[in-house]
């Protein structure tokens, strides 16, 4: 893995106004990991910020039937999310 | 090379998914070789900490699963006791301080104050926030 | 006395939804009309193949499945939403209904509630 | 005309604004001469009927006024019996049918299906529910 | 008081994703009730549904500072907002 | 080490702003660095003249009063969010920074949190 700046944990739909705030509130040297209703962001590519590294939790995206949909999304257990959240500088839970 | 975590838990368990994805990461960390300076409830993450939660019989118990993991690893587990005392969460000491009918904290969950977050944060590597979903 | 409960949270992630699906069930057990609508990010609940061992919960497919043989008149999803979250004749579930939800929709209704 | 109301309340004191708005609505229903049929404490809600909140003395406390209101008028209160089990509130025939070291129901709440829900429905020419807000 | 074919009362601020499917499900025959939260739409005017009745529970608006901002929107009491529910056909917590 | 304390939601309506709050200023207790960003409907925590006796809770622009007295850095809003409420120099409370909510401005900070 590479170096993150700020790994952004997004747990929130990507209707809930924290998703967007988030997005918004990235930049291209963050990384994104989304957990529990975070990673329905998956189904919603358009909304996806382009620049930076996106990640999902595998439990939460086989629990949304959203196996297939990754595309270059890198899928992580909570062993990586723990090695994440350590490689970034920072870690803002959203 | 071994590191610290604090871990704050804002969402409540039945309500959010807050406690389990603390408890994958929790396990994860102390897999890895890693320390959890402690595990700190606040707000409705004090819920957890309840010991009168009877969920069905085919549902994860999960104030049961946290309690085992914290007293396996020696790890504190503190609720705060501002947010614990407003949502009915109380030990033996504050029950007969506000002269309540019963206590309802479950071993080895305790009750203080945010001093024990910021001392958390302060002392570890990584503080991580588990909040509600939506 | 027809009812509409509305889910319009994901699954999973907070227990409303499940709740919601309790009140519908439970009145159908009392005999009463009841149909449900999925909107935003509700309709997620509606997708196929879920797989939610890894999250130590019940997957909700099965819960929905079992509806019309526990009386409930129908389950409605909001089309909009639907397309939104990718989701088609491909990837829902069985027996679900499209709908446009809008006012006219309300009004086929006595009673419509959300369980929070 | 006297009409008949039932509430729920799907929001928890100290978490949502929830029960405050319903007990507002509430007294105004019975001061111009409504029934209450029933009130039904859904989800989150459930924790309004906890006997162990002690909020700072200069904040309001909800769990207590909707008891004296309650009991003043003779309004039946009933916590939903899935949503209170999985959120640790039992009264003492649960503590004793899941074994658990206390009872925290306060009275005069009592623990029942969604049937009341139901019945309360079918009975009542509105039917109002107070949720949590953000 | 006029005939309200469907109350919606609205305790979620303007940037709920429920606040925006609330205003879009409502006819011009429908009256709109902010309480909680919701009185924050009074200070997004243009987020107001246009044909529909609206009110506001006082205290709420009172508490958020929002007196002043009411415009053409009717300020309501509790034993009124029990008044309301009843003229409605039926009424809808959002 | 300093901090951001995120407050996105509106006051009164949940707990979650109170105990934001509360996390500052326990950080400022202890001598830690700490400041408050209010963005989206949090915003309407900075409105001039709010009357919460109505609803028997506290005002909390007493409790922002008392923010710089009890050693917090600053009280920031997010402009954009300011102008979607209508809140300008009139309107707001003494003593609040106007900031674009960005990816710049979190990098001023070591941590940053939410309360819930």
């Amino acid at each position: 893995m590479t170096d993150i700046q700020t790994l952004h944990i997004l747990n929130k739909s990507p209707d809930h106004p924290r998703a967007a705030r988030c997005v918004e509130m990235m930049s291209a040297e963050d990384g994104l990991l989304l957990t529990g209703n975070g990673v329905l962001l998956l189904a919603r590519g358009n909304l996806l910020p382009g620049a930076s590294k996106v990640f999902a939790l595998i439990p939460d995206v086989e629990a949304r039937g959203l196996g297939d949909l990754s595309g270059n999304v890198s899928s992580v257990d909570f062993a990586e999310m723990v090695t994440l959240s350590l490689q970034a500088q920072r870690v803002i839970s959203w | 090379m071994s590191e610290t975590f604090t871990l704050v838990i804002t969402g409540a368990p039945y309500s959010s998914q807050a406690p389990q994805t603390a408890l994958g990461f929790a396990k994860a960390a102390v897999d890895a070789g890693h320390q959890i300076d402690r595990v700190f409830l606040y707000g409705d993450g004090v819920h957890l900490a309840s010991a009168l939660c009877a969920p069905p019989s085919d549902e994860t118990h999960w104030p049961d699963e946290w309690s085992r993991f914290l007293t396996q690893h020696k790890i504190p587990g503190v609720a705060c006791i501002a947010s614990a005392l407003r949502r009915g969460l109380v030990n033996e000491t504050e029950q007969k301080r506000y002269e309540l009918p019963s206590a309802n904290l479950r071993a080895p969950f305790e009750i203080a104050g945010l001093g024990e977050w910021v001392e958390g944060r302060i002392k570890s590597t990584r503080t991580l926030y588990f909040h509600a979903g939506d | 006395m027809t009812t509409l409960i509305m889910i319009d949270q994901p699954p999973y992630g907070a227990w409303t939804g499940r709740e919601a699906l309790d009140m519908a069930f439970s009145l159908a057990a009392f005999d009463q009309s009841a149909s449900l609508l999925f909107t935003g990010p509700g309709v997620n609940w509606l997708r196929q193949t879920q797989h939610a061992g890894g999250i130590e919960q019940k997957s909700v497919e099965k819960n929905l499945a079992a509806a019309p043989i526990f009386g409930m008149d129908a389950i409605l999803a909001d089309r909009a939403a639907c397309i939104a979250y990718g989701l088609d004749e491909h990837s829902l579930i069985e027996g679900v209904t499209l709908v446009d939800a809008d006012a006219d929709l309300l009004t086929d209704y006595d009673h419509t509630a959300f369980a929070g």
